[in-house]
C-alpha cells in the first residue's frame, strides 16, 4: 500500500471533494467531518513519503503504469516531499480554526465552500508533487479556480478584486502553458526530467531562452513578485477570513516551489546560472520588491491589507535567494518557504480570530487586546517574533541563511534589504502590539478565543519554535538534498 | 580546556522560564511571591553551587542544540560570567522583596504581569552571563529586550508608551542593525562564533573590517549606552522603580556592558587591537561618555534621571577598563560590574524609598528629608561613596584597580579621565545628601507626619548598603573570580 | 494605460517572434515534436489499448491523469458559479405572469399574493415574455431528442471516430439549454432537477476517479486499467479499452451536467426562477 | 528574411492573434470585453499547439481498420499529443470563462454597471 501513497495523496481529497459536495445536498453537517478526516488522512500520506523519500531517495510513480515520457510520471524529491508536508498542515491547522466562521459566514453553500477547498488542496498537493510539465498546468489552474471563487465569496469588494485576480491569474496560467509549448515544440516532450536530459544539446536555441523566459513570467504574475504584484493585496484582504487564511500562506509559496522546480528541473542550474545568467537582475527585482513591500505595509491602517504587503515583500526574499545561486542562499530560499508558510499561517489565524470575534482589523479595533485575549496575542507575538527574525524562532534562521548566502555571493544590496526589511518589521508588528497593550483599560466585552481557534494558533507557534531549534536536522536531511548537486 | 559538562547553567536559566505558568496561574498575590522568592533563591543556589568548580580554574559546558556547522546554542559557565551571574540571581532576591513593598506601596496594577516578565528577563539574564558563543548571547539579549518592554512600559500611559519606543528603537535597532551583521562578518570570515581566548577572528584581519566590526559591536551592544546611543537609559527611567533598579542599574545595562567585555577580549581579541591600536578608539569613546554623561548628571534634577546618567558614565569604566587591554585594569573593570552593582542598586532603592514615602521625584525638593529618612538617607551615602569610590565600599577596589591600570599603560589621559569623573560623582551625589541632613531646619520643605518607607523597601535597601560595605572588607571573591577570568582570557 | 498596454504588447510579441527563428517550419513531419514522444503513440496505441482513434487512447489512457483533473476543472467551474451567484431566499418576483392556455389571455399577479397559483388552465410564463412563439417550441420539441441520441453516439463512438466523452456531454447539454432557452427556465427544471445535475456532476467525475481508485485497490497503478481485466473476464488491452469507455461515459455525464449547472446559475442569476 | 516568415506564417498568425487577446485584456475598460480579450489570448495558444502538430500530408490520427494491426506508417498521421493536450485547454478555458462570467454578473447587479471606472468611482463614493 506505501507505494501507492504519491497517488493517493492527491487522490483522496480529489475523490473526497465530490462526496462532500454530494453531503452538502444530502446532509450539510457532515461536510466538515469528511474534510477533517481526509485531510488528517494527507497528515498521514506526506508525512510518510517524505520518511521514505528520505529513507530511500527519490521516489517513482508511473500514473496508469506507461513509463515516463510517454505516460505522467512523478518524481518525488526532498523538495515535494517537503512542499507536501507544508501543504497538509496548514491546510488542516486552518481548517480546524475556521470551523465556526464558516457556519456563520456561508451557512447554505457549506457544502460548496468545503468542496472548494478539498478542490483546492487536490490542485496545491498535485501541482507539488507532479513532474510532469502539463500536468502542472491544469493542476495550476485548478487550484486557481477555486481560489477565485473562494476570494470571491467575501466581502463586497471582493468579487471585483477576484475578477482582477481571475485576469492576472490566467494570463500567467496561460504564459507558463506558452512556455512549455516552446519547449515543446524544440524538444518534443512534457516530462520534466525528460526535456532536462534533452536541453543540453539545445543550450543555444532561442526558442529554449523564450520559453524559459515566458515560464518565468507567467510564474511572477502568479506569485506576485513586485512589479507584477497588483492583484494580490485587494485579493486576500477583501476575502473572508476562512478562505484568505488557506490561500495566503499556500498560494504564493507553491508558486515559490513552481519556480525552483521550473529552474532546476525543467531548465538544469547549468543553463540558467552559467549559460544564460539573469541572476543579477532578478536579484535586483527581489530587493526591490521587498523594500517596496516593506514600505506600503507602513502606510496601511488595515492590518490585514499590511499583512498582504509584507507577503509581498517575503515573496522578494524567497525569489532573491532562489537567484542568488549558491547553496546557502538555496537553503535559506526553501527554509523560508516552509517558515512564511507558517507564519503566514499564524498571522492569518490571529486574523480570523478577530474578524470571528467581530473586532474590526485596524489599529484603533484592537485596543486593549492584550488584557481581553491575552493567549491570542501571546501566541501572535511570538509570531510576530519570527517574523522579525528573532533566535531561536525559525524565522531567524532562514534569514540567517539567506544573509549568509548574500554575503557569500556578494549581494550586498540584498542583505542590506533582508536587515531594513527586518527593522520595518519590527516597527509594524510592534505598532500593533502596542496598539493592543495600551489603552487597555476601556472595558469592552470582548472574550478570549475559543480552543478550536487557540489550539491551531499555538500548534504554528509550536512548530515554528521547534523548526528554528531543529533546524540543523530539517537542512541536513531535507532541504540540502533538495538542492540540486551542480550547485556549490 | 579542562572542563566538565553539566546541564546546571541551562537549569540556572531554565528555573525563571519555567516559573513563570506558575506566576501567571497564581490568584493570590502572596502565592505569587512565595514563587518568585522560591524561584530566586533555587536560581541563586544553583549559580553557586557551581562556584567551586570555577574556583578551581575549569569551567561547566553544555551544549543545547547544533544549528548549523560551527554554530551551536550552548552555554559555559567561565569566571567572568560567574562574576555577572552572581551579581545578578543574588540581587534578584533583594530585588523581588523590595518590589513586594513597592508593588504593594503604591498599589501598581497588573503586578502579576510585571513579576512574570521579571522572572522572564532575569532567565535572559543569566543566559547571556552564561552563553558560550555569540549567537547564543544574541539570542538571550534579544529576549532581555523584548521581556524587559512590559517592564519599561509597566503604566502604559503615553510617557510611557513614549519611551518604550525609544526604548526598542535604540536596543532591537541597535542588535538588528548592527550586531547581526556584524556576527555574519564573522561567521563568514571564521566560520563559527565561539568565544576564543585571545580572539576569535584571525590576526590578519584588515585594519578596515576590525574597525567596523568594532563599532558595529560597541553601538549595536546599545545596552551598554555608550554615547551617542545612551539615550534610551534615561527615558527608560519612566519604569518603576525595582525595575531600573534591578534592570536598568544591574541587568540590562552590566549585559551589555558584558557583551562588550566578551567581544573585546574573545572575538576580536587582544592582537588585532593592539596591533591597529584600535583599543585608543574604544578608550575615547569611553572616556568621553563617562565625562560627558557625569557632566549631564550634574544638571538633572530628577532624581532617577541623574541616577541614570551617572550608571552610563560608570559604565563606560568597564569598557574603559577592558580597552586598556591591562591586567589590573581589565581586574577593576570585571570587579566594578559587581561593585558598582551593588553601589548603584543602593541608589535607586533609596529613590524608590522616598518616592514610596512622599511621593517626590526631585532633588531640589528633597532638602533636609535626612531628619525623616534617617535609614534611607544613609544607605544613600554609603552607595553614592561606593560608586564615588571611596573607602571603605567595595567601589574603592575597582577603580583602584582601574587606576593602577591605566599608571600601568602609562595614560596619563586616561588617569586624568579617571580621577575627574570621580570628583564629578562626588559633586553631584554629595549635595543631595548633605542637604538632606544639614540643612537648617527652617529650609526644610517637610512637616512631621513623613514616615520611613515601608519595611518591604528598607530591609532591602540596608541590605545592598551593608553588602556593598562588606565587599570592601572581604573582596575577595570576586577578585579571585576575575584573577582566574584574567588567566583564562589571557591579556 | 492605452499606451502602456501597446508597449507590452509589442515587446511581448517580439520577443515571441523572435523565437520563432528556431522553430520547425509549419507541417514538418519531423519535426522534435514529431520525432520524439509521438511517434510511440502512433505505432503503439491500437495493439496496447486496442483503440484505434489515437486521441481518444492518449487522452483517457497514456495521459488519463491530465484529463481526470481536467474533468475536475469543468466540476470546479460549476461549483464555483453555484458557490456565488447562488440565492436560496425565495423571495417571490415583484410581479409574476400567468397566461390562460385557451384564450391566450395574460394576468399579472402582483407581489402580495405568495403562494404561486396553479390552476391546470393557467401556466406560468417570464415577466420578459416573448410572444408565444408555436413553430420554435415544436421544432425544438421534435429535435431534442436527436440532438440527445446523437450525443450519445458521439459518447459511444469515440473508440472510432472523432469524438468522446467531453464532445458527446456538451451536446447533451447543450440539448437541455437549447429547452431552456427555447422554453424556459422552469420546464427544463422539470425534467432536470437542480440537486439531481448537481450531483450529476459529481457522480460523472467520480466514475472516472473510482475508476482510478478501483485500479489501486486491486494492486495496480493509479488508473491503470488492465488492472480492471479480471473483473470484466477479458485480455488487459480489452480492459483497457473498455476502461476507457467507462470513463468517457463518466466524462460526458459530468460535462453535461456541469453546462446545464453553469448555465441555470448564469441565466437565472442564481435564482432559478426565470432564466433568459 | 522571407525564409524565416513564409514557411512558419502559423506562429506569426497566433501571436498577432494572442497579442490582440493581450492588449484587448491590459487596455479595454469594460469587464466583458476583457473577457472577450482573455478568451482570444487562450485560443490564440490552442492554435499554436495545434499548429505544431500538423504534418504536411498527414491525416486525422485515427488508424484505419485496413492496415489496423500491421506495421503503421508514421508520417500518415498527425501529431496526436497536441490535440490531446489542447482538449485540456478547451476545457480549462471554457471553466475560467464559466468562473469569469458568473464574477462578471455578480459585479453587474452589485454596481449596475461594467465599465471599471464607473465602478471605482462608485466604489470611492462609498
Amino acid at each position: 500500500m506505501k507505494e501507492q501513497f504519491p497517488a493517493l495523496i492527491v487522490t483522496v481529497p480529489l475523490l473526497s471533494s465530490f462526496i462532500v459536495s454530494i453531503s452538502g445536498w444530502v446532509r450539510r453537517s457532515l461536510c466538515f467531518y469528511i474534510t477533517l478526516s481526509v485531510l488528517i488522512l494527507i497528515n498521514i500520506f506526506s508525512f510518510s513519503i517524505l520518511n521514505q523519500v528520505i529513507c530511500s531517495g527519490v521516489i517513482q510513480y508511473r500514473l496508469g503504469g506507461w513509463e515516463p515520457p510517454w505516460g505522467i510520471a512523478y518524481h518525488i524529491d526532498h523538495l515535494n516531499a517537503l512542499m507536501l508536508c507544508v501543504i497538509s498542515v496548514v491546510s488542516l491547522l486552518n481548517l480546524i480554526s475556521t470551523k465556526k466562521a464558516v457556519e456563520r459566514d456561508m451557512e447554505e453553500k457549506r457544502g460548496a465552500f468545503y468542496t472548494l477547498y478539498a478542490l483546492m488542496i487536490t490542485g496545491l498537493l498535485g501541482i507539488t508533487i507532479t513532474g510532469d510539465a502539463f500536468n502542472l498546468y491544469v493542476l495550476l489552474e485548478i487550484a486557481s479556480l477555486t481560489g477565485y471563487g473562494l476570494i470571491a465569496i467575501g466581502e463586497d469588494r471582493a468579487v471585483l478584486s477576484s475578477l482582477n485576480y481571475l485576469y492576472m491569474g490566467t494570463i500567467g496560467a496561460c504564459f507558463y502553458l506558452l512556455g512549455i509549448g516552446y519547449l515543446y515544440i524544440v524538444t518534443g516532450s512534457l516530462n520534466m526530467v525528460d526535456i532536462s536530459h534533452i536541453l543540453p544539446s539545445l543550450y543555444n536555441s532561442k526558442a529554449v531562452m523564450v520559453a524559459f523566459v515566458i515560464c518565468m513570467v507567467g510564474l511572477w504574475i502568479k506569485m506576485a513578485l513586485f512589479p507584477l504584484h497588483g492583484w494580490l493585496p485587494n485579493a486576500y484582504t477583501h476575502a473572508y477570513a476562512s478562505s484568505s487564511s488557506l490561500i495566503a500562506p499556500l498560494m504564493t509559496k507553491v508558486m515559490v516551489y513552481v519556480m525552483l522546480r521550473v529552474m532546476f528541473s525543467i531548465f538544469t542550474p547549468d543553463y540558467i546560472f552559467r549559460y544564460i545568467n539573469p541572476g543579477r537582475m532578478i536579484v535586483w527585482l527581489s530587493i526591490s520588491a521587498i523594500f517596496f513591500g516593506a514600505v506600503m505595509a507602513l502606510s496601511q491602517k488595515n492590518i490585514k491589507r499590511m499583512f498582504t504587503f509584507i507577503i509581498v515583500s517575503e515573496i522578494g526574499y524567497m525569489v532573491g535567494g532562489a537567484w542568488i545561486g549558491n547553496r546557502v542562499a538555496l537553503t535559506g530560499c526553501i527554509f523560508h518557504m516552509v517558515n512564511d508558510a507558517l507564519m503566514t499561517l499564524g498571522a492569518f489565524l490571529f486574523l480570523g480570530i478577530l474578524s470571528h470575534n467581530n473586532i474590526d482589523e485596524t489599529f484603533d479595533g484592537i485596543k486593549g487586546l492584550t488584557k481581553r485575549m491575552p493567549f491570542t496575542m501571546g501566541a501572535f507575538i511570538l509570531c510576530a517574533l519570527s517574523f522579525i527574525g528573532v533566535p531561536p524562532t525559525s524565522g531567524f534562521f532562514s534569514k540567517w541563511y539567506l544573509l549568509l548566502g548574500a554575503m557569500d555571493a556578494g549581494y550586498y544590496g540584498f542583505m542590506l534589504a533582508l536587515i531594513v526589511s527586518s527593522l520595518i518589521n519590527v516597527i509594524l508588528f510592534f505598532r500593533i502590539i502596542e496598539a493592543a497593550y495600551f489603552y487597555g483599560h476601556d472595558a469592552s466585552e470582548i472574550r478570549e478565543a475559543e480552543l478550536f481557534e487557540l489550539v491551531p494558533l499555538f500548534m504554528v507557534v509550536a512548530i515554528i519554535l521547534i523548526v528554528g531549534l531543529l533546524n540543523a536536522e530539517l537542512v541536513q536531511y531535507i532541504i540540502d538534498p533538495a538542492i540540486p548537486k551542480m550547485i556549490i | 580546556m579542562n572542563g566538565i559538562v553539566s546541564i546546571r547553567p541551562l537549569l540556572a536559566i531554565l528555573v525563571s522560564l519555567c516559573i513563570t505558568p506558575l506566576l501567571a496561574s497564581s490568584r493570590n498575590s502572596n502565592i505569587r511571591e512565595a514563587w518568585t522568592f522560591f524561584a530566586a533563591t533555587l536560581k541563586f543556589l544553583i549559580v553557586v553551587s557551581m562556584l567551586p568548580v570555577i574556583l578551581r580554574g575549569k569551567d561547566i559546558s553544555f551544549t543545547v542544540v547544533h544549528i548549523m556547522p560551527g554554530l551551536s546554542i550552548s552555554l559555559r559557565v567561565d569566571a567572568l560570567g560567574m562574576i555577572f551571574a552572581i551579581v545578578s540571581s543574588s540581587l534578584w532576591i533583594i530585588t523581588s522583596a523590595y518590589s513586594i513593598g513597592y508593588m504593594r506601596g503604591l498599589k501598581e496594577h497588573s503586578q502579576t504581569r510585571y513579576f512574570c516578565f521579571f522572572a522572564l528577563a532575569m532567565s535572559a539574564t543569566i543566559g547571556v552571563a552564561f552563553s558560550a558563543n555569540l549567537i547564543t548571547m544574541y539570542m538571550f539579549y534579544e529576549m532581555l529586550s523584548f521581556a524587559t518592554y512590559p517592564l519599561v512600559t509597566h503604566h502604559q500611559d503615553e510617557e510611557a508608551r513614549i519611551s518604550g519606543r525609544k526604548y526598542l528603537a535604540y536596543i532591537v535597532g541597535g542588535s538588528i542593525g548592527l550586531v547581526l551583521p556584524a556576527m555574519l562578518i564573522c561567521y563568514g570570515t571564521v566560520g563559527s562564533l565561539d568565544f576564543v581566548p585571545g580572539g576569535l577572528l584571525p590576526p590578519e584581519t584588515t585594519r578596515g573590517m576590525a574597525i567596523v566590526l568594532l563599532l558595529f559591536f560597541l553601538f549595536g551592544f546599545a545596552k551598554v549606552a555608550i554615547m551617542p546611543f545612551h539615550a534610551w537609559l534615561p527615558a527608560a527611567m519612566v519604569a518603576p522603580t525595582p525595575v531600573s533598579a534591578l534592570l536598568h542599574a544591574v541587568a540590562v545595562v552590566k549585559v551589555g556592558a558584558f557583551c562588550i567585555i566578551r567581544v573585546i577580549t574573545q572575538v576580536l581579541g587582544k592582537e588585532i587591537l593592539s596591533l591597529h591600536n584600535l583599543n585608543l578608539l574604544i578608550c575615547l569613546i569611553a572616556s568621553i561618555t563617562i565625562l560627558v554623561g557625569s557632566l549631564i548628571a550634574l544638571s538633572q534634577d530628577e532624581f532617577k534621571r541623574r541616577l541614570a546618567f551617572s550608571t552610563i558614565s560608570q559604565l563606560s569604566y568597564i569598557v574603559l577598563g577592558v580597552a586598556l587591554l591591562n591586567p589590573k585594569a581589565f581586574i577593576g573593570a570585571s570587579c566594578h560590574i559587581a561593585m558598582h552593582a551593588f553601589g548603584k542598586i543602593t541608589l535607586f532603592f533609596c529613590a524608590g524609598n522616598v518616592f514610596v514615602a512622599t511621593g517626590i521625584k526631585h532633588i531640589s525638593k528633597m532638602r533636609g528629608i535626612g531628619k525623616r529618612m534617617p535609614i534611607t538617607m544613609l544607605a544613600f551615602f554609603i552607595g553614592s561613596l561606593s560608586v564615588i569610590g571611596l573607602p571603605p565600599t567595595g567601589g574603592f577596589f575597582s577603580k583602584w584597580y582601574l587606576l593602577l591600570g591605566t599608571i600601568n599603560v602609562h595614560s596619563d589621559i586616561f588617569l586624568a579621565v579617571l580621577l575627574i569623573s570621580s570628583l564629578l560623582n562626588a559633586a553631584y551625589f554629595l549635595p543631595i545628601v548633605y542637604d538632606a541632613f544639614f540643612c537648617p531646619e527652617e529650609e526644610s520643605q517637610f512637616e512631621g507626619g513623613i514616615k520611613e518607607a515601608p519595611l518591604w523597601c528598607l530591609i532591602p535597601t540596608v541590605l545592598c548598603a551593608l553588602g556593598s560595605i562588606g565587599l570592601f572588607f572581604f573582596p575577595e571573591i570576586f577578585l579571585k573570580l576575575s584573577k582566574i577570568a584574567l588567566n583564562l582570557i589571557g591579556l | 494605460m492605452k499606451r502602456l498596454a501597446l508597449i507590452v504588447v509589442v515587446l511581448t510579441g517580439i520577443l515571441l517572434i523572435y523565437a520563432t527563428v528556431d522553430f520547425p517550419p509549419w507541417g514538418d513531419p519531423n519535426s522534435p515534436a514529431s520525432r520524439h514522444v509521438s511517434p510511440r503513440y502512433i505505432k503503439k496505441s491500437v495493439e496496447e489499448t486496442g483503440v484505434p482513434n489515437i486521441v481518444t487512447a492518449v487522452l483517457a489512457d497514456y495521459r488519463g491523469y491530465d484529463t481526470m483533473f481536467e474533468t475536475t476543472v469543468i466540476f470546479g467551474a460549476g461549483v464555483v458559479c453555484f458557490f456565488l451567484l447562488r440565492v436560496f431566499k425565495r423571495r417571490p418576483r415583484k410581479e409574476r405572469l400567468y397566461r390562460h392556455l385557451l384564450t391566450g389571455l395574460v394576468i399579472r399577479v402582483r407581489e402580495d399574493m405568495e403562494e404561486e397559483l396553479d390552476l391546470e388552465e393557467f401556466e406560468r410564463i417570464d415577466t420578459l415574455w416573448t410572444p408565444y412563439d408555436l413553430i420554435l417550441k415544436t421544432v425544438c420539441r421534435i429535435m431534442i431528442p436527436f440532438i440527445q441520441l446523437f450525443a450519445l453516439y458521439v459518447i459511444a463512438h469515440g473508440h472510432h471516430s472523432p469524438g468522446g466523452g467531453f464532445q458527446g456531454g456538451v451536446i447533451l447539454g447543450a440539448s437541455f439549454i437549447l429547452l431552456a432557452i427555447s422554453h424556459d427556465l422552469r420546464s427544463m427544471l422539470r425534467r432536470m432537477k437542480e440537486k439531481l445535475h448537481a450531483i450529476l456532476c459529481a457522480v460523472g467525475v467520480m466514475i472516472y476517479a473510482g475508476v482510478g481508485a478501483v485500479c489501486v485497490l486491486l494492486g495496480f497503478n493509479f488508473l491503470d486499467y488492465k488492472a480492471l481485466s479480471p473483473l470484466l473476464h477479458t485480455t488487459a488491452v480489452m480492459a483497457r479499452s473498455y476502461g476507457i469507455f467507462i470513463v468517457e461515459v463518466g466524462v460526458g455525464i459530468a460535462v453535461m451536467a456541469t453546462m446545464i449547472w453553469i448555465y441555470n446559475n448564469l441565466s437565472s442569476e442564481g435564482r432559478y426562477d426565470e432564466g433568459l | 528574411m522571407f525564409e524565416h516568415i513564409i514557411p512558419k506564417y502559423n506562429y506569426w498568425i497566433y501571436i498577432t492573434l494572442m497579442m490582440i487577446g493581450l492588449y484587448a485584456m491590459i487596455s479595454k475598460n469594460n469587464l466583458i470585453k476583457k473577457i472577450i480579450g482573455m478568451n482570444i489570448f487562450q485560443t490564440a495558444i490552442i492554435l499554436f499547439y495545434v499548429s505544431m502538430g500538423a504534418k504536411r500530408g498527414a491525416t486525422i490520427p485515427i488508424i484505419e481498420h485496413s492496415q489496423g494491426h500491421g506495421i503503421i506508417d508514421v508520417t500518415r498521421y498527425i501529431n496526436p499529443l497536441p490535440h490531446v493536450l489542447m482538449l485540456t485547454a478547451i476545457v480549462v478555458s471554457v471553466a475560467t470563462l464559466g468562473v469569469a462570467l458568473a464574477l462578471a454578473v455578480k459585479v453587474y447587479k452589485r454596481y449596475g454597471t461594467l465599465e471599471e471606472d464607473e465602478i471605482l468611482k462608485k466604489i470611492k463614493e462609498e
